[in-house]
């Protein structure tokens, strides 16, 4: 045990401090994109330290569960970065909780924000929880599947032995499997994150809003622990996105200049993937709550062909 | 019979619930003592059953006993083997929890003269129940399973002013009994091929079953036990039964008595099938996904809090059969060790729903108690007036939905385990279906967390929508003691999920005879593990450790920051209304409206909108807002069927149309025809 | 050995008596008057009392001269003489068109003898066709046609007074099946049925007068409220 | 001497209704009948222990003869017509206090009516007692036919135009059944002639004809079956005889109705088992229980619709004891061990749960002045806590739900049709079973549960309550425990019902 406090410490300081800044990158790489200036990229970090020290106002209506909300949020998060490799093939974790463990943490946390939501007491936090678990139920078959199709090359739940046999084949991303995999699960992370074609993060319109809509209420610290766990969160499934299906870079032990390596690596990815999710938000417009299960239901035909193709190559 | 400890504690078991029983008959003018009594001997049974259990798993299994009736067939035979003693087990945690909680509850009830038949029935059905567990000869099991559905109708139908309690009882009472004649048929039919009644005899008989026997016993096993347990196509009388009982026994029958379906199939389909057909193993599994599905959808669409909850109980028996069905196929396929996993997942699945689902029905019974209804939509604010029942609702919300570190989220995960493992074997066929399966698991799971946050956001979040709901008080001392128990054990079980593996061991080595829960563990006991060497790990009681110590880092923040920080309670926004009131908060019916859309295939919704207005229609004086979705099997499938056979009993009447020539013709006509039938052979 | 002695002729005998009780039983089917019917009956039983006579003449049965007076004095006299008091104190003489129509019926029972002799046949023991104790076997298919036309104008009959009458013919049939296959019942059994008969008849006749009371007619048909 | 005991039985019913007949007062004719009963049953118990002795008594050279089933049969009419005596009782009271004779068509006085019923149901028991105890088949046909004529007036009690119905139908379909049955019985006397031989009395006792039964002639002993079949069918009421029954059934008074329910169907059985012994041992077991097996599920399927649409409950119950009977025939045809065990246990559960139907169902028309489901409105539980709640259970004692006794006489009937491996009549048989109590239910919950309808609470008297309450005690206790001289008399009856020595 005493071999990972080290590690996860290391890590978790990692995933705090690039979540905001992967945020920020997007934000001002969609801003550049629409040739607008738009904020520098450390913005959510003045945002986080603004509102810590902000006052706050707990709506009458809401009970202990309202304040509950931003912890769970945030250490559901905290705990699932501890889960996945980022820079080292072996996650500090990784015992704790396979990838099934990640998905339903997370599912914990939706599920304690929705209620949080209804707490409030006003229609926008039922429209928003409403919506916000309807789509993620419809995105976790696709999901599955996708984890399925990862797992059982390498028999196994476990994400660092994902990782390690993902490591050790060369050329694995090419496997039309890898490929469908990675399609779904693209999908299913702009479902989650509340990406464009979904949701639209920057907007407070009523009939467009899905995640805003739950933390409409929340102010002051309780809103910068739950903004930060929602990069969090975003940075999690990223990571999970980027190291289970391009895993070179990864360093296979804590070693200091591994570590180093790695972090580059993974950096780069981040990048590349950040310019990606940019470039589909730009070119799509948001679609309406009711198409969006069809795009789900494209991730799961992605997943399922994903599965049977690794029956065959 | 040996004096040993566990036949004090097993018979004084029975003795306790006997008693109790005959105190609430003889008790029913004086409703306070008759109440007392029962709970009071009901909880004393419950202790001693616990006590026989836990000696029968520490040492004596397969103490059984003997005692004869006169006529040479009835002998009531009881066993305590590895499968009885954990059902066993898991009856007698229900029962001593929903006697503590009863105590509290009947008060509440009023001072209505018949509490004592309500007890009457409540042991009796107690009684019945570990009869059925233990039992070990078809005749016997036969009947107790038919006292144990009649004493549920007696529950079932206890205020039977209503019309629809009644026709409930009679639904229920109906399709359990046609459920008891397929296990009549086939318990002869295994009398017939074994020559002898009681089950080891059967489970000798288990090699030699060839191929037609197997599947028509299968069948009818599954059928029977099927109904018992609310299977998709069987399930109609589920929704109507449990919400219209009184709420603890509505929390006993869900937690319990349609495990009593599940036992039967673990028994028959393990035990007396031998080596069953791959197709039977997938026909489980497919029944046991479409049941989840449909009863997690069908359950979104309730807003009366009991129905909703009855319907769960049709998804998770959909979740402990898929368990059951891939374990049945890992033995057609030969592969013990996975159908020891998947077998493991079924059965944890059982003790988990059993313990979360009686605590929610408790916590919705001391909710409907409270509010004087059971509609969802008139509920709300309830966790200020009710904490504490709140809190139990939510902790059994949080262990149904499947989500970490409770009970729930291990045998999902050892569910998705088996399904995983499945993927691996070498038959074209099963490979898609497991990992289908899987999926369609995790959309139920899913499904299921956004049911469990409608229904507890609209019953106990913001503010209350009725007077009624207005005045609700906290429910009583006992009551909570009741839901404090069982809350406890979701959380035991969560978190201490390596430790209750063992137990599982009994039931594996007498029905698969193989001994894998040591494999199932690492790291001293933490965390689970999917049996294969480099298999996936999850630990509960790790991730609930990380809770607390992540946890600093927030308290971190909140010191250096956000101490300073002023903290004001405000009204929430409004948008400029004067105002907020009840009116403006979400309803249930509006929760589940995305999903109505995206499912319409299924939910067929109809919906009509009158309004009532003077002079034009857009100035609307008062609008009636009305809509159902289409409850597809009773239209689909029942009505036709019962329609018909009314049809041809009407048409059939006529042969008693009242002429004395026609009766006289029958005799005639069957005179003649068997004459000439007599001198042809 | 005098003629009537000789067993061919007993036989002889026997044969025509009995066509003769099935020719008055077709023609019972065949005709309406109450009255006649009743007459039609008391020539039957006579025929039957004097095969019965035949029968223990030949057999040296002794008991069934008692058995042949009885049905003399019972059911040619007595019976008779009190139906046609009560028919004539109910005063109704015509019976209404039957169910099927008198040619059918006759058909019917034309239909129904063959049944009875298709019956009779299978009884047929070639062992001892030629001794004297088989004398009466060719009555056995009369008797059970007897009792089959008897049963179909029970069904057939409107009047409650016919039906009874009906049934003393099915019974005639039986007592003929009886003396013609084993000589007789045993004594005490042949007094029980005839006891039987006795009482059935009064008590059948006083229902059919409490019919006649309350529904001022004696059409059965009208008896059709209990249902279903 | 042992064989004394068959006289007092015989005459005893005799000696009541002759006393009855002359008695004045109505409290005379009540103690006469019901002490006569008492006695009578205690008689009977004294005869079947020496039963169970000497295995079997038999008197006046054999005339008079007893053995196990025979005995069963009296102590179960014995059982029935004490329990009867004793609720006619209240129940003519009751009519009596409502005044329901004066209305009576004929105007005939109240104590002319009641004479009329305490002097004929002696007779009516004497008829019973008498074919059980007959050896001579031609005496045992005399007996029965002596059961129908006793109970034609006592259909017409009332005097209405529909009892004077039923009577008639009752009547006339009974003769001509009797008279197949005649039929069937000389048939049975020629066929064992050339064997027996004897002119005397003896040629058609049952002991003589069993021992040398194999030699009998096979044609005339087939025909002989079929037509006992029909005719001792149509007192049991079995379909396609049955349409007599319900019209009986809902007519008569309901203690006679209870008594043809239980009584008659007993001795009508008792009948077919005697002829049933000797054609299985002439024709061997195959023919008849062919036959057996298709009347008895015709029975069964014939009562299924009149139960699952039904408007009075007086006739449903009529139906289920024709589906009862059909039941018995089903496992006097399957046979083997557990085939007659289960039938004369299901005969002997049923003569204890039919009376108290009919009594609940009695109590419930008098209360409620209709015995149609359209005209009750539900709610009974709560005027009539009692007589209601005993129907429930009742109908869940005769629908055959496991705890009470009926579900293992059924389970024996059945494991002996799947031992014969016939699974198709068998799985039909629990199937139409499953229909009958889907009917019976639905119609029962219906008129007893329900709604507080606030009707007068009626005062059912102590005579009334008490043969319910001791009645359900009974079928309670049965259920669990039978006592074992009670179960050996059955044992020993199985074993002649099946044939063996």
């Amino acid at each position: 045990m005493s071999n990972l406090v080290v590690p996860a410490l290391i890590q978790l300081l990692l995933f705090l401090l690039i979540a905001p800044l992967v945020t920020g990158i997007l934000r001002t790489m969609k801003a550049r994109l629409q040739t607008r200036r738009g904020p520098a990229i450390w913005q959510p970090y003045r945002d986080l330290h603004k509102l810590l020290r902000k006052g706050m106002v707990i709506p009458d209506t809401a009970s202990w569960l309202f304040s509950a909300t931003p912890y769970v949020v945030f250490l559901t998060a905290a705990m699932v970065a501890l889960m996945i490799p980022m820079v080292v093939t072996v996650a500090p974790l990784s015992l704790f909780g396979g990838v099934l463990a990640v998905v339903y943490l997370l599912a914990l946390g939706r599920f304690f924000m929705a209620l949080g939501g209804l707490d409030a007491g006003t229609p926008f936090g039922g429209l928003g929880s409403s919506r916000e678990m309807t789509i993620s139920a419809i995105a976790e078959p696709a999901m599955m599947l996708a984890i399925f199709t990862v797992a059982v090359s390498a028999n196994s739940t476990n994400l660092t032995e994902m990782a390690k046999f993902a490591v050790s084949q060369n050329w694995r991303f090419l496997a039309p499997s890898q490929i469908l995999a990675f399609g779904a699960l693209f999908i299913v992370l702009i479902a989650e994150t509340g990406r464009i074609p979904v949701d639209n993060p920057a907007t407070h319109l009523e009939l467009t809003m899905i995640h805003e809509a739950m933390i409409l209420e929340y102010s002051g610290p309780y809103l910068a622990l739950i903004e930060w766990g929602t990069s969090l969160k975003q940075l999690v499934l990223m990571t999970l996105l980027v190291n289970t299906f391009f895993p070179f870079g990864l360093s296979p032990g804590w070693t200091a200049p591994g570590v180093a390596i790695g972090l580059g690596f993974y950096l780069i990815k981040l990048l590349l993937l950040c310019c990606f999710i940019v470039l589909v938000e730009t070119t799509n417009a948001k679609m309406r709550l009711f198409r969006v299960p069809d795009l789900l239901a494209v991730a799961f035909i992605l997943g399922a062909l994903a599965l049977i193709s690794t029956f065959f190559f | 019979m040996s004096s040993a400890p566990i036949d004090y504690a097993f018979f004084g078991g029975l003795l306790a619930y006997g008693v109790g029983a005959l105190g609430g008959l003889l008790g029913s003018g004086k409703p306070r003592l008759a109440r007392a009594l029962c709970c009071s001997l009901a909880l004393l049974g419950g202790l001693l059953e616990i006590g026989a259990c836990g000696l029968s798993l520490l040492g004596s299994v397969g103490a059984h006993w003997e005692i004869s009736a006169g006529v040479p067939f009835l002998v009531y035979g009881f066993r305590l083997d590895a499968l009885s003693t954990y059902f066993n087990l898991i009856l007698s945690l229900l029962a001593t929890a929903v006697s503590i909680y009863s105590l509290g509850y009947l008060r509440s009830l009023g001072e209505t003269k018949t509490v004592g038949v309500l007890g009457f029935f409540y042991n009796l059905l107690l009684l019945s129940l570990t009869a059925v567990f233990t039992a070990s000869n078809a005749f016997f099991f036969l009947i107790a399973w038919e006292v144990m559905a009649l004493a549920s109708y007696c529950l079932i139908s206890y205020e039977h002013r209503h019309e629809a309690t009644r026709r409930a009882g009679i639904l229920y009472f109906v399709m359990s009994h046609a459920g008891t004649c397929c296990l009549w048929v086939g318990f002869l039919l295994l009398t017939s091929r074994a020559g002898a009644t009681d089950f080891p005899s059967f489970a000798v008989l288990a090699g030699r079953l060839t191929g037609p026997w197997q599947v028509v016993i299968f069948l009818l096993f599954f059928a029977g036990f099927g109904v018992k347990s609310g299977i998709i196509p069987l399930h109609i009388w589920l929704p109507e039964a449990h919400p219209v009982a009184p709420s603890n026994i509505s929390a006993l029958m869900s937690g319990i008595v349609i495990k009593t379906g599940i036992y039967g199939m673990a028994r028959v389909f393990f035990e007396f099938l031998g080596v069953p057909p791959l197709w039977a193993g997938m026909l489980v599994l497919i029944v046991g996904v479409v049941s989840a599905l449909l009863g997690v959808l069908y359950a979104l669409m309730e807003h009366d809090l009991k129905r909703l909850l009855a319907y769960h109980s049709i998804e998770n028996i959909g979740i402990i059969l898929i368990g059951f069905g891939a374990s049945l196929m890992f033995i057609s396929l030969n592969q013990p060790r996975l159908a020891a996993i998947a077998l493991i997942a079924g059965l944890y699945h059982t003790m988990n729903h059993a313990i979360f689902k009686c605590l929610l029905f408790l916590g919705a019974g001391s909710v409907v108690n409270a509010a004087k209804t059971r509609n969802m939509e008139e509920m709300g604010g309830l966790i200020r007036r009710m904490p504490q029942t709140a809190l139990g609702f939510l902790v059994g919300a949080i262990a149904i939905s499947g989500l970490p570190p409770l009970n729930g989220f291990v045998s999902e995960w050892l569910t998705y385990q088996a399904l995983l493992a499945g993927f691996g074997t070498t038959e074209p066929l099963t490979r898609i279906l497991f990992p289908l399966a899987g999926a369609l698991l995790a959309l139920t799971a899913a499904l299921a967390a956004t049911c469990f946050v409608k229904a507890f956001g609209i019953t106990f979040l913001a503010l209350p929508r009725s007077e009624s709901t207005e005045q609700a008080e906290e429910s009583g001392f006992s009551m909570l003691i009741g839901m404090g128990v069982l809350a406890l054990a979701c959380i035991a079980l969560g978190l201490g999920a390596a430790l209750f593996l063992p137990v599982f061991d009994g039931i594996t080595g007498s029905l698969l005879n193989i001994h894998i829960s040591s494999d199932l563990i690492t790291a001293g006991g933490l965390a689970l593990t999917s049996g294969s060497i480099r298999g996936g790990t999850v630990s509960p009681a790790g991730i609930a450790a990380l809770f607390v110590i992540l946890s600093v880092f927030p308290a971190l923040l909140w010191l250096i920051w956000a101490r300073k920080g002023k903290r004001r309670v405000g009204p929430t926004w409004d948008c400029g209304l004067p105002g907020l009131t009840a009116e403006n908060e979400y309803t249930a019916f509006a929760f589940s409206k995305p999903l109505r859309m995206i499912f319409a295939a299924l939910y067929q919704p109809q919906r009509e909108i009158e309004a009532e207005y003077e002079i034009s229609p857009y100035y609307p004086k008062a609008i009636r807002f009305e809509s159902e979705i289409e409850p597809t099997f009773e239209k689909r499938l029942y009505e036709p069927i019962k329609e018909f056979i009314l049809a041809i009993a009407t048409r059939m009447r006529t042969i008693q149309a009242g002429s004395i020539h026609a009766y006289l013709a029958y005799i005639f006509v069957t005179l003649i025809v068997l004459l000439l039938w007599g001198v042809r052979s | 050995m005098h003629f009537y002695q000789d067993p061919q002729f007993g036989n002889r005998m026997l044969t025509l008596m009995a066509a003769f009780v099935l020719v008055l039983q077709i023609a019972m089917v065949g005709q309406r008057w109450l009255i006649t019917n009743i007459r039609i009956f008391a020539a039957q039983s006579f025929l039957l009392a004097g095969i019965a006579n035949t029968i223990a003449y030949f057999n040296h049965a002794p008991h069934l001269y008692i058995a042949a007076f009885l049905t003399l004095a019972l059911k040619a006299v007595l019976l008779p003489f009190l139906l046609e008091r009560m028919v004539k104190k109910i005063d109704i003489g015509q019976e209404i068109a039957p169910l099927i129509n008198v040619p059918l019926s006759l058909l019917i029972s034309g239909g129904l003898t063959t049944v009875g002799y298709v019956v009779a046949q299978s009884f047929h023991r070639p062992a001892e066709a030629a001794s004297p104790a088989s004398l009466g076997h060719n009555t056995l298919a009369v008797a059970i046609s007897l009792f089959l036309i008897g049963f179909y104008m029970m069904i057939s009959r409107r009047k409650a007074f016919m039906q009874v009458l009906a049934l003393l013919c099915l019974e005639n049939g039986l007592f003929l099946a009886a003396i013609s296959l084993t000589y007789g019942m045993p004594l005490i059994v042949e007094l029980g049925v005839f006891f039987d008969l006795l009482v059935a008849v009064m008590v059948l006749g006083i229902l059919v007068y409490r019919i006649q009371e309350t529904f001022d007619s004696m059409d059965v048909s009208r008896l059709s409220r209990l249902r279903g | 001497m042992p064989g004394m005991v068959l006289f007092i039985i015989l005459a005893i019913p005799l000696a009541a209704g002759a006393l009855s007949f002359a008695a004045r007062k109505r409290p005379a004719m009540e103690a006469i009948n019901v002490t006569a009963f008492a006695v009578l049953f205690l008689f009977t118990i004294v005869l079947a222990a020496e039963v169970l002795r000497a295995g079997s008594i038999s008197v006046l050279n054999d005339f008079l003869y007893a053995d196990a089933l025979s005995a069963l049969v009296v102590v179960l009419t014995a059982f029935v017509a004490l329990v009867c005596s004793i609720y006619a009782v209240g129940y003519f009271r009751h009519d009596e206090r409502n005044h329901v004779f004066e209305e009576d068509v004929l105007g005939s006085v109240t104590i002319a009516k009641l004479r009329k019923y305490y002097s004929l149901t002696p007779l009516f028991v004497f008829a019973l007692l008498m074919v059980a105890l007959a050896n001579n088949l031609g005496v045992m046909w005399v007996a029965i036919e002596a059961t129908t004529l006793t109970t034609v007036f006592l259909i017409t009690f009332y005097g209405r135009a529909t009892s004077l119905e039923a009577a008639w139908k009752y009547a006339m379909i009974g003769g001509v059944g009797l008279s197949l049955a005649l039929f069937g019985t000389i048939l049975t006397y020629y066929s064992a002639y050339p064997i027996v031989g004897t002119d005397s009395v003896a040629g058609l006792n049952w002991s003589v004809l069993v021992k040398n039964a194999a030699q009998f002639d096979k044609t005339s002993m087939r025909i002989a079956f079929i037509l006992i079949l029909l005719g001792y069918g149509t007192k049991a009421g079995i379909a396609p005889m049955h349409t007599w029954k319900p019209d009986a059934y809902s007519e008569a008074p309901v203690p006679v109705a209870a008594m043809l329910a239980a009584a008659v169907l007993n001795c009508a059985l008792y009948g077919l088992i005697r002829f049933n012994v000797l054609a299985a041992k002439c024709l061997g077991p195959q023919f008849g229980s062919q036959l057996l097996i298709f009347f008895g599920l015709l029975s069964i399927g014939v009562a299924v619709p009149f139960v699952l649409v039904q408007r009075s409950f007086r006739r449903l119950l009529a139906y289920s004891s024709i589906d009862h009977g059909g039941i018995m025939i089903l496992g006097l045809g399957f046979g083997g061990a557990f085939g007659a065990l289960g039938m004369l246990l299901h005969m002997t559960f049923h003569s204890v749960t039919k009376p108290l139907l009919f009594f609940c169902a009695g109590n419930i028309q008098q209360h409620l002045k209709t015995d149609l489901f359209r005209r009750t409105n539900g709610g009974l539980i709560y005027s009539m806590p009692v007589s209601a709640s005993m129907f429930l259970m009742g109908t869940l004692a005769v629908t055959g739900t496991a705890p009470f006794s009926m579900f293992q006489s059924e389970f024996a009937i059945l494991r002996a049709g799947f031992d014969r491996a016939l699974f198709v009549p068998a799985t039909l048989c629990v199937a139409l079973l499953a229909a009958i109590f889907t009917g019976f239910l639905g119609h029962i919950v219906k008129l007893v549960l329900g709604a507080d309808r606030g009707l007068p609470p009626a005062q059912v008297c102590r005579w009334k309550k008490y043969p319910l309450v001791g009645l359900g005690t009974l079928i309670v206790i049965l259920g669990f425990w039978l006592p074992s001289p009670v179960f050996q008399l059955i044992r020993n009856a199985a074993r002649i019902a099946a044939g063996e020595p």
